[in-house]
Formats: structure tokens, C-alpha cells, sequence
């Protein structure tokens, strides 16, 4: 089995550091994992996008032009990854501040309203949690308990008191996320 | 090459180098920031190897300073290195001539982004002619790996020290933005403690580290006076040269057995070909892919065996063509051998290979 | 004694939210907003508009130029 | 309460502050909060002052502030990382009746750029130099730059600048005030209205006396990069008057015309 | 070409260039001392046109600083150039890259000595690849002209400048250390006066000479964040240099009509083999030589058609075989090509080319 | 007259002067009266005299002391032009214990090589760097440095360095000085035996500094090429006492070991 | 008629200006000419040499391995060139400071004592035209008419008064020169 | 009173007729030869060997350290 993912956007939505967390709960499950994030400057201000590959096989090309699942925390994002989703693949958008919905009728749709939840709880720091939550429910590529040896892996030490907390913000992405019909 | 702990990590490209330099020995690091490889440096600074092995990690205030480190530590027999990106590692070229020149390992890391000029950040392969056929002045060869994964990163860091200092020569790791960027699963190498004075002194007597009592004194130079004796000099670099040449050939075939087409490419091209092959397959071709990790020596005979049995060449870069001339030398004519590029930072996708394949070669 | 008073308008879409012209308005006119501009940003809006004497503190400190001030002495 | 409303206010008659012309629409790339923001709009208001928008040539560097010429409405060209120096020693020996500038960071012009940098202000270039000193590469996330303080951290110093492995922090305008060949050296900031007035001030000066042809005229300016500093952009302003100003002491360091 | 006074002077190589660059209407010089060309600065300072033509000679700190002195008033729209040896070319390598990636016209003249390293200050030939392959980073292509006189040091002056401006592109004068040093006779090209700034203004929109009210303003730039921009950067820059490759190809060649065997070599090469080719047909064998003058664009045309009727060719190079490859890859298999170099500058003989051309050729 | 002859007095027990071991019985290739042979005789003394052939490593230059290797009977690297600190550097930070000290011209030092310069100067590095100012460039035959006089020929000004065009000489090591990674700064010549001697010591004392891990040591030695220079031996020292030393005041500039 | 020729000695003899006086005559007289010297350090205290062709027709190759004539000034230089002219070829030779005396039966060898005889006669300035008399006594390829016009061409017009010294040397070396049997 | 006495020897093949040890020399106890060496050059010699007090001013100054001094107290 191989999960083509793409991640996308603000810069500081913690897009970057999602796409670890699930690289890491990959490595831990033992699968093949590739992270690409997108570098640069664009980041400055502009969107950032991060590209994950999950796989039993070795993982050839680690670059894609269509993914089995798009996760756009904004419009730019939306706008510009809903057509890369491939057809009967899966779409799951932060319905923040849209102007514009998806509007695909060959894909499965999710909306994950993370940002006002997290603002609402008080909690933007695990926002990327709850979004990962969402994930999970509809595409249960790893196991939950992987996720928290992932993270656990990638936190420093120090750090390792907020596990707890994301955990529960996983659980509480997998009640947030909501099938959004076109 | 792999003992010791076996265990699998997860990182980037840039920070592969990092570990790997520090396991296999490596007595400095000399650099300047540029994306996309600062990684290099800052994990480096960020584990601290001067208080576990010893190592140097110095920022220099250029890449001209740089290299030029680079050479006087090698010219104590250290095994040291630098790592930069496109436009930093031309201002390198004259440095990496004076080392070619006086006959002094080291390993530049180039992690090539979009050119010419500023150009992006983004991953490119443009810098090929300049590492293989010489971009700086002179006849000079520079052994050059291309690594297509996180793990090769790491070993061909490893590698590209122990030809160095085999062939007392320059050598490039040439990477791209992605390899660099990219996390993957990789294995570091063992520990290699660092060479101590004596040591070098016994590998490496050419080594100025203070000239011992009644000894001839060493002299790193790459001067010749006389027109005869830089011949001389120039003779026995080319001697190197062809055999390393005959030596150091590494390359990967995937699915070469039955080709009747071959990819050539390397570096995140080569990865993007892998999964084409697989599209190929799929529609019934027989593809097949050649990915050189040495691009110098270059697998010339290994090109021209299988342009004895296939029907064509379809190379793939990140570039308008530059190693498809070292594979149109090695052809000679033989078969058609097509060219597919991207420039400026974009990449091809595994389709836009495999259409390539299809519609210069096949129809 | 004639007074000063001023106004300020923000370029919503220009503001980066950096809270560099809240801190420098004298008179706490200025304050972040919750909502956010089409970036994401939290941009900047009077809060206490009639504070304001159009010192024009704020426009100077301002890294996007997006503060145009106005004033009138009355 | 006064008996206005805003939209009486909000009057062309009554405007006492609005961008400058010569600064574009465009939103800047820059973090919200950087200096060079503020200081691309000090470069309009003096340029548009001074009316020289059809004489000015700038030189952009290598480093956050490479777009500089997307945001002022005048010729530019883009250097090389360091090389910003040579490329307006050469415009300005071809065009002597334009007016030239670089527009650099501090790790381009005190690091790479240190040969350019020193060469065109001892052949006396008559020429503006903005030297934008944050203490760090912001480009290129934050590392360690030659005017890095001591103990401060950065992506290459992620435990402080040290002393003995990187040296005490470069003070590249008082090395350049030595030098014959520079007529005026001063060090700004613009981290409040009262500094941004001041740094108005000193960038007219030096445009001013670039005209005069009595050598290169520099203008540092003490900056944030609160990116890369991982602060705030008021806590960044906060730390840099803490921290910054006592090694980069702000005022006219040399003035040989006004002397 | 020429007009007016035609006198014929007896000069150096180096002072040719001098003489031609103020005469066609250069606007300014900027470079730094080096062997063995130095000639070019110093005729320059000697001749002082600052008070005739106004063009402007200034010695900079360094070739780095030289290159990008070029590359600002060459963004100004202004006809300027650097000359250097070896050493100080590959200094300039990242400067030549920013100007292919930013449109900019510029000539550079290398006059090659013996490499790598500090070498020798006698006569090379081996930066033909820097030069025509891409010494800088990225993709980019730079017209290299091989004069083969002092004559030609000064029509290819000129005529470098023309390619420059009419592709704007940095267009390098490859010449070497012989044909810099020594004197001949020489024809000097006729004065032009220099571009006024409203001429430029009209021949180059794009200069940055000061905004004009009301128009948008002139950005020099290499830039480009997104890469798909950049790729547009270069596929303008590579549709260029196909024009280029159909339009300016020069070469000259003697005695091939009738030849069995072609030497291919430029410079003072071309020279040595002229001699050569005398030798050989005083002793009954038809041997011709082509001599590619621009090495970019190559002659590949010239050469398939040669490969069709000639049984082999030798090529003569002060290097250990770099333009070979070129010949190669336009002769593609057709015919045996076969090399013979010399390094470190030293000249070969006429002798020894012909006995090359005997013994590796034609036994 | 004495009742001795001349063999009685040429005898090894009355030797008052002779070469030193360190430097070889090769030629030298300078020119007749260059300035560059003393100076590597004064190293050689020194380096006999501390006695540390085995732990001193030289770098040297491109300029007409490219071949300081062939001379001087120690280790030694040749650098590319202007980076030999770079060189030094690395050199010193992988073996903290030797002497490492570069060579180098004007035009190394103060044109192309001033990052490197700077920077190894800023940085602290304990070494020696020893910088012979002939105010020209020697080995390529006589061009303009950026030391060169005002006024003074060199085949890149024809008719004399001009302000305008060329800007003023450039006093490097009185810059350096300025930077707190450096310890010592002296200025000498050796065109008389009292000068010469004040050389030896002051080249002694920057090798003894750089073994206290305090800093950089520079001894400029003011110096003269006489071909570059179109003068006789000793009419080039003779015009550099009038003309060089009031640009180039001979002595010490820093001390912060003795101070 | 094609002549080859190499002039060689200590860099302050004046070698490479008369292999440039040479090359101006030959301009004067309509010749084909090219001049190369040695160029480089190796001049600094080293030996010194400059080929001139001078030809009626185009020069092909001015990079040579054999010469028509060859003129050392030194033992070195003397060391170095006498076996590469050609069989039949001229040899010309000052004997100041020599220890070994050239040793060819297959050239025509000439001796000038030109070195002794300008300093003894105060006029080491004009040695070189000395030389070139000699030269021209066996070879005449220009004539001394030719000779002077490209000397003229050559100096300063500030240095024409010495025009006539110049003559006179010339004219000198023909009579100091000398037929040498091995 | 104790007087010097002194001598020098030249490594002649060494030296270059710079000059600059009969210009040092306090004494006027060198001269250039007329005699050249097998480079050409016209090399430092003794010629009022006498006066020579062993002060070692010309070895110091020479550029080619041909220069050994020897000196006596009689
Ligand atoms: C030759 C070269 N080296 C390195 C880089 C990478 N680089 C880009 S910007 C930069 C430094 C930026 O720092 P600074 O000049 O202080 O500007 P800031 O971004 O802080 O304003 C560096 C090292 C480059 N583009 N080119
Ligand atoms: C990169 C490079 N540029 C230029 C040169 C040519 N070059 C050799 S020595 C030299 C300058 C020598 O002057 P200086 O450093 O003052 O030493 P000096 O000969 O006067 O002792 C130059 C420009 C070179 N070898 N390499
Ligand atoms: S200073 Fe400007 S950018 Fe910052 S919050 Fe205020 S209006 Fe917005
Ligand atoms: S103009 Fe003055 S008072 Fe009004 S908002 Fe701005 S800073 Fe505050
Ligand atoms: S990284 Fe720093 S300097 Fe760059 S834009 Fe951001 S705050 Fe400004
Ligand atoms: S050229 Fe000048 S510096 Fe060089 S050896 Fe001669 S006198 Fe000395
Ligand atoms: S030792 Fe003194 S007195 Fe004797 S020759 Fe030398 S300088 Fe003269
Ligand atoms: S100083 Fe030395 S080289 Fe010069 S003349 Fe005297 S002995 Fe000879
Ligand atoms: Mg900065
Ligand atoms: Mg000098």
C-alpha cells in the first residue's frame, strides 16, 4: 500500500511539522516515508506546502504530480491542490476564512474546521493535531498509538509532557471532521 | 560499510552529510550559508563535534574563503570539507583548481539549485558540465557522486572522502535541492575515529604538519616555473585520472535485463525515472534505467554494452542537457539517444519521463 | 485652546498585523482585530478612534506603509 | 468628544501622512514587522523629496531585501551576493550624474561583500551605501552573521556566539570611516518614530552629498529580524535597544562636509 | 570592416585589444592584473582614452570585483569588458553566470596559461570547457571567440562586443598566452564613436539609466522566484542559443577541399597545424585544417559534412583534449578522431602535430 | 695595520655573522636588492632562534614571494592570490600548537585577499601574518596596488596614482588594528642595519604572541621594488624613506600584550 | 624567403628589443613578421629569448622548434639553442663569460664579442645594435636602411637623436664580427 | 685599547651586485667587482679588507644572505 499526501498552507500553520509527525509515525510502523517540504523564501509570508509518501515498497519517486490525499488549511492551498487530488482520492480542507468551497464531485471531501476550534479552545498550538485526527478517521493509514511514538521520537525530551495533550487533540480531530457534500 | 548500531533514522538529505561526516572522521568543516543546504552547517553546529570527536566546524565568510580552508586543511593531510549551492560553489572554481592542482583531497558538497545567476532556490542538475568537465581553470578531473536518497547522502559522503584521499583529488557530492531537502529513512554509517598526527604523517607524508627533524620539509603548491615540469604535473593527474577511470565506476541498473529502452539519469531525476520505468512496464514497454552515481568516472562502458543490445537512450535531467553529451560520447552513434529536461528549479514528473520515452523514441 | 484631532485609515489587505503601530500610538488608539485579512493576518484597526490627534506615530513606525493619517486642528 | 466624524476627517485637505509615491502598490515579501520595510519607505519619501526618481539607480543585494527593487518605482539592478559595491562603482563612473545607491544587509556587506565594500568606499565612489545591520542572515533562516553579538543565537551558533571560535561582532562603518575615500558615516535606527525621523534625515544627507562628489556616504541601519531572531517584532525592538546599540552605538560616526 | 587610415601597426596580442576595444566605441574597462595579459590594462591606462573617446578604465581590487563592475555598467546599457588569465577567469565564474541569467552583453577576455592550480604563465588551452561548457552554475551558454593573430585579437574585440550586444549575452575572447604576447601586423579596426545615452535608451530599453517619467522602471535581474519563471527565463535564454548556433557559426578552414584528413584546432593550435598541414602535403598526404573561430557556436554543421568525406580527424589542443569532445559528438561515430595535447603550457611542434596526425591516424 | 691576515680572522671561532640554518642555499629569484630576501633571512633567524622549524608552517602568497617555499627550510603551503589567511586559518585551527604565518604582498593582502584578510583578523586567529608593502605589484610587473602612492608610476598609472580615478593608499594594517581579534600591529623596513634589527625583534615578538592564543600579529615591513620601481637598489630605499614613511610611519600601531 | 630566428640571453641584455628592432625592420621592409618571447618570471634574474620570423609570405606557425639563426648571449642561452638550428644554419655567439665554446661542424658559426667591446668602448646602451650589425654583415635579410626607419618607428619620437649612434654601432658590429672554427 | 678587527667573506655565486652592503658598510671596505658571475652579475668584493671591523651592517642589509662576517679583539 502507498499514501500519496500533500499538505498545504500558511506559514505558520505547522504544515511542515505535521508532514514530520506523520513521516515519523510512518518510520515507526515501519513503513517507507519520503518528506518533501517546499523551501525557500515563499515560505516568508507566503504558503508552504509539504509532500508525504507512506509505502510498504520502496519508495520510487518521492516527486508527484497527484496525490491520494490533499489536506488545504487555506484558500490558496484549496485553490491550488483540490485538481491534484486524484480521482476517488480524498480532500480535506480548513473551512477558515473560504471564499470559495470545493467544488470536485470524483473525490471524497472532508471539512476540518481546526483553526476556530483551536482559536475557540484555546489550543492553536495543537491545531496540526486535530487536523491529523481528522486524517486518521477517514484514512486510518497508522495507527494512533504510532502516532505518539512518532511524536515522541521527534519532540526533544524535554517536551515530552504535551503528549498527553496532543493525543487528546488527535481524538478530538476524528469528532471534528465532517464529510462536506458539493 | 555498515556495523555498529543499526538504526533507522529519519532526516534530512542535508543533515545525512552532517552525521556521516562526523562518523566517517572528518577533521573540519569550513562553510557559508545558502539555501537550500545550511543544514549541512547547522546540524553540524548543532552537534557540537568538537566536544565528541574533535572536529572543526568554522563559518567562513564566503565560499572563496571557504575552499580556500578547505585546501589548507587538506594540505595537513585533514580530512576536511565544505558544502554549498550553485552560485556559491562557482565562486569555489578557482579554489578547486589550486587543489586539483596540489594534489589535495577534500569534498565539496553541491546541493544544485535553479540557475543561471540568482536564479531560485529550487532543485536543478544544471551544474553537471561545471563539476565533470571543469569549471575552473586547467585540466583537472574531480571525482563526482550523485546521490538519489537520504541514504545515499550519507554513504556517498563516506565515499567521496576515501577517493579524495585515494586519489588525492577534489571531490564533489552533487546533489540536488530535493535530495537535500527531502526526509528519509536512512542508516548512518559506523564511527571511524579521526586519523591522529602520526597517523596522517604515515598515510599522507606529502602532509605539512611541521617538517620533522632531518627531513626534507613538505611544500603544497601548485606552481610550476617551467612549462616541462607543470606537463609533468598535468601527466601525472591524467594518469589518475584514467585510473580512476578504470576503477571507480558505480552506477545502478534497474530493469536493464530485457530493456529495449534505457533512462539515464541521476540524482532525483533517476527517482523520477524509476517510477516511469514502472509506467512503462505497465503499458508493456520494456524500459529500463542506468542511474550513474559516479558522473566522473562516468560508466562509459557500461553505456556502451547496452547500446549493443537496446534501441535507445532517453536521458532525463533537471537541465537543458549536459550529461546527454557524456552519453551521446559513450553511444558514438550506435542509437538514438533523446533528451528530456526541465530547467529553473521545476521538476519533471515520473508521466512527463515516461511520455518523453514514448514520443522521441518509440513512435 | 484649539485641539488636534486626527484619524487613521489602515490598508486592511497591505497589514501584516506586526502590532509595531499599536505600540507606538501614543494614545491607544490602535489595536490588533480578531478577524484576519485574505494572508492571515490580524490586521490593525482603531478601536479608540476619537483618541486619536493624527500624531501620526504610528504611519511612521509602520513597516508596510498601509497607515494614512489625517488631521484637523479644531 | 469632538463634532466630527471620521469620514469629515478622512479628507484629502486634511491628509498629514501618506505613503510616498515612489513606493509601489506591492505587498513586501518581508515578516511583518522587518526594518527593511521601514526603510524602503524612507528611500521613497527622500527620493520623491529630493525629485530624483529619474536619476536613481539602485543596487539590490543578495539577502531578504533582493526584491527591494519590486517595492521603489526607480531603475534597479540586482547584485550578486556581496558584489552590490562594485556594481554602483561602475554605474556611477558611467552615469557621474546619477545618483547611486546599494541597498545591503550585513552579512552581504561585511562579510562576503567585505573587499567590494571596503575597495569602493577607499577609491572614494560617490556613491550611498544603506547598510542594513540586523545581526544575522534573515534570507536564509537565521544564521550566524559577522555583527552577530556575542552569546547570541543563531541557526549557526544555536548556543551563542563565542569569542574564541567566531570572533567579537564586525563593526564594518567604523572600519570605513577611516578611510579617506568616505565623507559621511552614520548609524540610525528606525525602531521609533523619533529614530525614523532621524534615519530620514541621515538618508537625505547622504543622497545629498553623493551629489557633491566628495566621496561614499553610508548609512547603517541598527535592524530587527525578528524571524530569525525568534522574537516579536516589539520585543525584538525591545532587545535590539538593549542589546544591539551598546556594541552599534547609534549617531554620526564621520561627517567631513557638515565638519 | 575596415575603413579609413588602414595603417599597419606591428603589436602585441594584448595591446590589440586595447586599441580595438577604444576604437569601436567601449565605454569602459574594468579588470585586474594578471600574466600574461596585463598588456590589455596597461595600454589602456597608456592611452589614456578617458580624454579622447571618454571611455572609462578603472583597476579594480580583484577579478570578482571586476566581473561585477562589468555587470553593473553593462546593465546601464554600456559596452564594457574585463580581461584576465586563467586563475582570475574561474573567479569571475559566478559574475559570467549572474550575467547569462540577467541578459547582460560584457566581453571577457581570457588569455590562458598553464593550469590547474597557479600553473604555469606559458601557454594553454585548457579552459576551453569552462568556456564553452559553462564554467558558472546553471544552464547558460556564452559565444567563445578563438582568435588566432594579433589581427584577429582585434577584429574578434569587436566582433565580440556585436554578439554580445546583438544576443545580450557575456561573450568571451579565448585566446592564450602566445597569441597575447606576441607582435605582429595588425590592421586596426576603424573608430565608432560611442553610444550617446538617448541612443542606448533606443537600441536598449532595458538599460537602467534613470527611470523616464510616466514608464516603468528597468530591473537587472536574475531572479526569479517561482520556478516556473525561471524555467521561462530559460527557455528564452536557450531559444537564443539555438539562433546563435544557426546564425553566428565562424570557422576557417584551409586545404580541405580536397583532404583526406582534417586537423581541428583553434588559436595558436590552428597555427602549429597549419605548418603541420604543409608539412604533410609535401609529403603527399592531404591533410587540411579546419579552425573553428567560435567555439561557441562550434562548427557541428561543418564538421558532419567534413565527417562525410574525410577518413579522420586529428585534434590538436594545448590541454589533454577538451574541443575533441565537440568534434565527437559532430562526428558522432562516422569517422576516427583522434587527439594529441600538450599541457602545462607547452607548444607543440608543428612536427609533432603532423606526426601525430601520421602515427595515430594513418598507419 | 693589524698583525693578523685574513685567514687567521676567517676562522669558525670568530664568526660574528652567517646565514641562518633555516634558510636554504638556494638562489633566490628576486630581483638584485629586493627587499623580500631579507625579510625571508629575518624569518630564518627567528625561526632558528625560537627554535620551532618543526611545529612552523608557512603560507605563501601569489606575488613575488610565491616561491617563499623554496627558501625557508620548514613546511609551507602556497595559496591562491590574497587567501593565504584562509589558508592559515584552517591550518591553525586543526594543529593549535604550531606556528602558522603567511606571507604576503600588498597587492594579496590589501586588494584581492581583504576578506580574508579582514576576517582572519577578526576573528582572532593566532597567527603571524607578515606583509610586505612595496606599494606595488611586483611579480606581474609593476601595476598600481592599492598601497601605491599618490603620484607614484606604475604601468597602470602611467602618469601616477590619481585621487580621483585610484582613491588614496590604502593603510591596512593601521584598519586591522581597529579589530579586537588583533594583538599586536607593528610597521618596520629593513633598509638599514638599525631597521633590520628592529625587524628581527618585532617578527620574534608577533611569533611569540601568536603562541598565547591572544590574536592575530601583523608585521607590515615597508618595503622597496626596485624594478617595479625603476630605481637602483638603493635610490629605491633611499625614495621610500622620503615618501613612503610619512604615508607608512614606521613602529608599532597595537600592543595589547605589553600594554 | 622565410628567416627563423632566436636571440636569447640575461633578461637585462637587451634581448627582446632587438628581436624587436628586427620585427619593425621587417615591418619597414613589407616582410611577414611575428616576435614571441618569453614571457614570465623566469625573466627575473633568468634568461630571457624572442623567436622573429620574419617572411614574404604569410607565418603560418610562429611557434618553432628549429631555427635559421640563433644568437645566444650567455652560456645558457648558448647551451640551449646551438643544436636546435638547423643543419646549415647560423649560430652567433658573444664569447663574454663563456667556458664551453659551441661545438657544431653542420652550422655556420660567428663569434662577436660585442659585450667586451661596448663596455671597453663606454656604449653598452647600444650592444644589442652591435649584435644586429653582425647579424646583418652574414645574413643581410633588411637592409640597415630598413633597419633605422623601424627604430625610429620603434622609439619615442624624444629618443630619435640617438638615431645616429645607433648607425654607428650597426655598422661597428659588422666589422667585429667574425667567422668561428670549431 | 681593544681593537676590532674584521673580515667578510661573499658567497659570489649568491650575490647580485646589489649594492646595498658597499652602501651599508660603514667603513667603505666593499665594492662591486668589475667581474661578473656565471649569472652576469657584478659581485660584492673586499677591497679595503683592512678597514673592516667586523660590524656586520653589510650582512645584515644583504638581500641574499651572502654575506658571513668574522671579527677579532686584538
Ligand atoms: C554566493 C552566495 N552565497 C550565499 C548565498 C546565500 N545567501 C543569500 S542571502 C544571504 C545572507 C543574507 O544576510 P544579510 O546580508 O544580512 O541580509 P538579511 O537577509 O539579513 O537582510 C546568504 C548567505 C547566495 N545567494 N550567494
Ligand atoms: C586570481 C589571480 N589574480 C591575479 C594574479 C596575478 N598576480 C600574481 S602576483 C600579483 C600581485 C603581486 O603583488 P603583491 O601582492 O604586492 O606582491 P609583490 O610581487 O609586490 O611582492 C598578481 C596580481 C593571480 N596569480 N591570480
Ligand atoms: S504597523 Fe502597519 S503592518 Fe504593522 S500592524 Fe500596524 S498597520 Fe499593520
Ligand atoms: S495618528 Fe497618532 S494618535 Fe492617531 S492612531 Fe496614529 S499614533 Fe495613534
Ligand atoms: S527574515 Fe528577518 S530580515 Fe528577513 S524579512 Fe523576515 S524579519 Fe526581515
Ligand atoms: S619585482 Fe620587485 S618585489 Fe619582485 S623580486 Fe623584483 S624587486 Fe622584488
Ligand atoms: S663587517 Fe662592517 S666594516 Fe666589515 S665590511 Fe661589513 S659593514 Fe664593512
Ligand atoms: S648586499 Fe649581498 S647581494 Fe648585494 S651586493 Fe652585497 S653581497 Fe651582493
Ligand atoms: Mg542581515
Ligand atoms: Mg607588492
Amino acid at each position: 500500500m502507498t499514501e500519496e499526501i500533500i499538505i498545504a498552507g500558511f506559514g505558520g500553520q505547522g504544515v511542515l511539522s505535521m508532514g514530520k509527525i506523520l513521516a515519523y509515525s510512518g518510520l515507526v510502523q515501519g513503513k517507507e516515508v519520503s518528506w518533501i517540504p517546499s523551501y525557500g523564501p515563499e515560505q516568508r509570508g507566503g504558503t508552504s506546502n509539504v509532500t508525504v509518501i507512506l509505502s510498504d515498497d520502496r519508495i520510487s519517486s518521492p516527486v508527484l504530480n497527484t496525490y491520494d490525499t490533499a489536506i488545504t488549511l487555506n484558500q490558496p492551498s484549496l485553490d491550488r491542490f483540490e485538481s491534484l487530488v486524484k480521482p476517488g482520492g480524498t480532500l480535506i480542507f480548513d473551512g477558515n476564512g473560504l471564499s470559495r468551497m470545493p467544488s470536485r464531485k470524483d473525490i471524497n471531501i472532508y471539512q476540518i474546521n481546526a483553526t476556530e476550534y483551536s482559536i475557540s479552545h484555546n489550543a492553536t498550538k495543537t491545531m496540526n493535531m486535530l487536523i491529523l485526527g481528522g486524517l486518521l478517521k477517514v484514512k486510518p493509514i497508522i495507527e494512533v498509538d504510532n502516532v505518539l511514538s512518532g511524536l515522541k521520537k521527534m519532540l526533544p525530551e524535554r517536551h515530552h509532557h504535551l503528549l498527553p495533550m496532543n493525543e487528546q487533540a488527535i481524538k478530538a480531530g476524528m469528532k471534528l471532521i465532517q464529510v462536506f457534500t458539493v | 560499510m555498515r556495523k555498529g548500531s543499526e538504526e533507522i533514522m529519519l532526516m534530512k538529505g542535508n543533515e545525512a552529510i552532517a552525521h556521516a561526516a562526523i562518523r566517517c572522521g572528518c577533521d573540519g568543516y569550513f562553510g557559508y550559508p545558502i539555501t537550500p543546504q545550511s543544514e549541512v552547517m547547522e546540524t553540524l553546529m548543532e552537534l557540537e563535534p568538537w566536544n565528541t570527536t574533535g572536529m572543526v566546524v568554522l563559518q567562513a565568510e564566503s565560499e572563496v574563503a571557504s575552499i580556500n580552508m578547505v585546501y589548507g586543511a587538506a594540505g595537513c593531510g585533514k580530512k576536511v570539507m565544505t558544502s554549498s549551492s550553485s552560485p556559491g560553489v562557482s565562486l569555489m572554481q578557482e579554489g578547486i583548481s589550486y587543489m586539483a592542482g596540489a594534489e589535495l583531497p577534500g569534498v565539496i558538497v553541491n546541493v544544485m539549485r535553479g540557475g543561471p545567476g540568482l536564479g531560485t532556490i529550487q532543485p536543478s542538475q544544471a551544474d553537471y558540465f561545471q563539476a565533470v568537465k571543469g569549471g575552473g581553470h586547467g585540466d583537472y578531473k574531480m571525482p563526482t557522486l550523485a546521490p538519489a536518497s537520504v541514504q545515499e547522502m550519507a554513504d556517498l559522503t563516506v565515499l567521496a572522502f576515501d577517493l579524495a584521499f585515494k586519489y588525492l583529488t577534489p571531490t564533489m557530492l552533487l546533489a540536488d535541492g530535493i535530495i537535500g531537502q527531502m526526509m528519509e529513512k536512512v542508516v548512518l554509517p559506523p564511527y571511524q575515529p579521526r586519523l591522529t598526527e602520526d597517523e596522517i604523517r604515515a598515510k599522507y607524508p606529502w602532509a605539512t604538519l611541521g617538517k620533522p627533524h632531518g627531513k626534507k620539509p613538505n611544500h603544497i603548491t601548485s606552481l610550476e616555473l617551467l612549462s616541462e615540469d607543470m606537463e609533468n604535473l598535468n601527466k601525472r593527474l591524467q594518469a589518475r585520472y584514467r585510473t580512476l577511470e578504470k576503477e571507480e565506476v558505480r552506477f545502478e541498473e534497474i530493469a536493464c535485463e530485457d530493456a529495449d529502452y534505457v533512462f539515464v539519469a541521476f540524482g532525483i531525476s533517476a527517482r523520477v525515472c524509476q517510477k516511469a520505468v514502472e509506467i512503462a512496464r505497465s503499458e508493456g514497454i520494456k524500459a529500463g534505467l542506468l542511474r550513474p552515481i559516479t558522473l566522473y568516472p562516468f560508466p562509459v562502458e557500461k553505456i556502451k554494452e547496452l547500446s549493443n543490445r537496446v534501441k535507445g537512450f532517453t536521458v532525463i535531467e533537471l537541465s537543458a542537457g549536459q550529461m546527454v553529451e557524456d552519453v551521446r560520447l559513450a553511444v558514438n552513434g550506435k542509437v538514438p539517444v533523446e533528451f528530456y529536461g526541465r530547467m529553473g528549479g521545476v521538476v519533471p514528473s515520473p508521466n512527463e519521463a515516461f511520455n518523453a520515452l514514448k514520443e522521441k523514441l518509440i513512435q | 485652546m484649539a485641539k488636534l484631532i486626527g484619524s487613521i485609515k489602515v490598508d486592511i489587505q497591505k497589514c501584516k498585523g506586526c502590532d509595531l503601530c499599536v505600540i507606538a500610538c501614543p494614545l491607544d488608539v490602535i489595536a490588533l482585530s480578531k478577524d484576519a485579512n485574505s494572508k492571515g493576518y490580524n490586521f490593525a484597526h482603531m478601536i479608540n478612534p476619537d483618541a486619536c490627534n493624527g500624531c501620526s506615530a504610528c504611519a511612521e513606525v509602520c513597516p508596510e506603509a498601509s497607515i494614512t493619517v489625517y488631521r484637523v486642528r479644531v | 468628544m469632538n463634532n466630527m466624524n471620521i469620514t469629515d476627517i478622512v479628507n484629502p485637505a486634511n491628509l498629514v501622512y501618506k505613503k510616498n509615491s515612489v513606493l509601489n502598490d506591492l505587498p513586501m515579501h518581508y515578516c511583518p514587522g522587518c526594518s527593511h520595510g521601514v526603510v524602503h519607505k524612507l528611500l521613497g519619501d527622500i527620493i520623491e523629496e529630493l525629485n530624483i526618481q529619474e536619476q536613481t539607480i539602485g543596487v539590490a543585494p543578495v539577502g531578504c531585501a533582493v526584491f527591494a527593487y519590486k517595492y521603489l518605482d526607480i531603475d534597479w539592478q540586482q547584485a550578486a551576493h556581496g558584489r552590490a559595491p562594485a556594481l554602483a562603482t561602475a554605474i556611477k563612473r558611467l552615469l557621474p550624474d546619477r545618483y547611486v545607491f546599494t541597498y545591503q544587509g550585513d552579512g552581504d556587506l561585511a562579510a562576503i561583500g567585505t573587499a567590494e565594500t571596503l575597495h569602493a568606499c577607499n577609491r572614494g565612489e560617490n556613491i550611498v551605501i544603506i547598510y542594513i545591520n540586523n545581526g544575522i542572515y534573515g534570507m536564509t533562516g537565521g544564521q550566524m552573521a559577522p555583527t552577530t553579538l556575542l552569546g547570541m543565537k543563531s541557526t549557526t551558533s544555536p548556543k551563542g556566539r563565542m569569542y574564541e571560535r567566531d570572533g567579537n561582532p564586525l563593526d564594518m562603518p567604523k572600519l570605513l570611516a577611516e578611510l579617506d575615500g568616505v565623507c559621511y558615516v552614520t548609524r540610525q535606527a528606525v525602531h521609533t518614530v523619533g529614530a525614523v525621523k532621524k534615519c530620514r534625515r541621515a538618508i537625505k544627507k547622504a543622497f545629498e552629498y553623493s551629489a557633491l562628489n566628495k566621496g561614499t556616504s553610508i548609512v547603517e541601519v541598527v535592524s530587527t529580524c525578528n524571524s530569525g531572531w525568534k522574537m516579536t517584532p516589539d520585543f525584538a525592538n525591545r532587545w535590539m535597544v538593549e542589546n544591539m546599540f551598546s556594541k552599534y552605538p547609534l549617531g554620526d560616526i564621520k561627517d567631513t562636509i557638515q565638519a
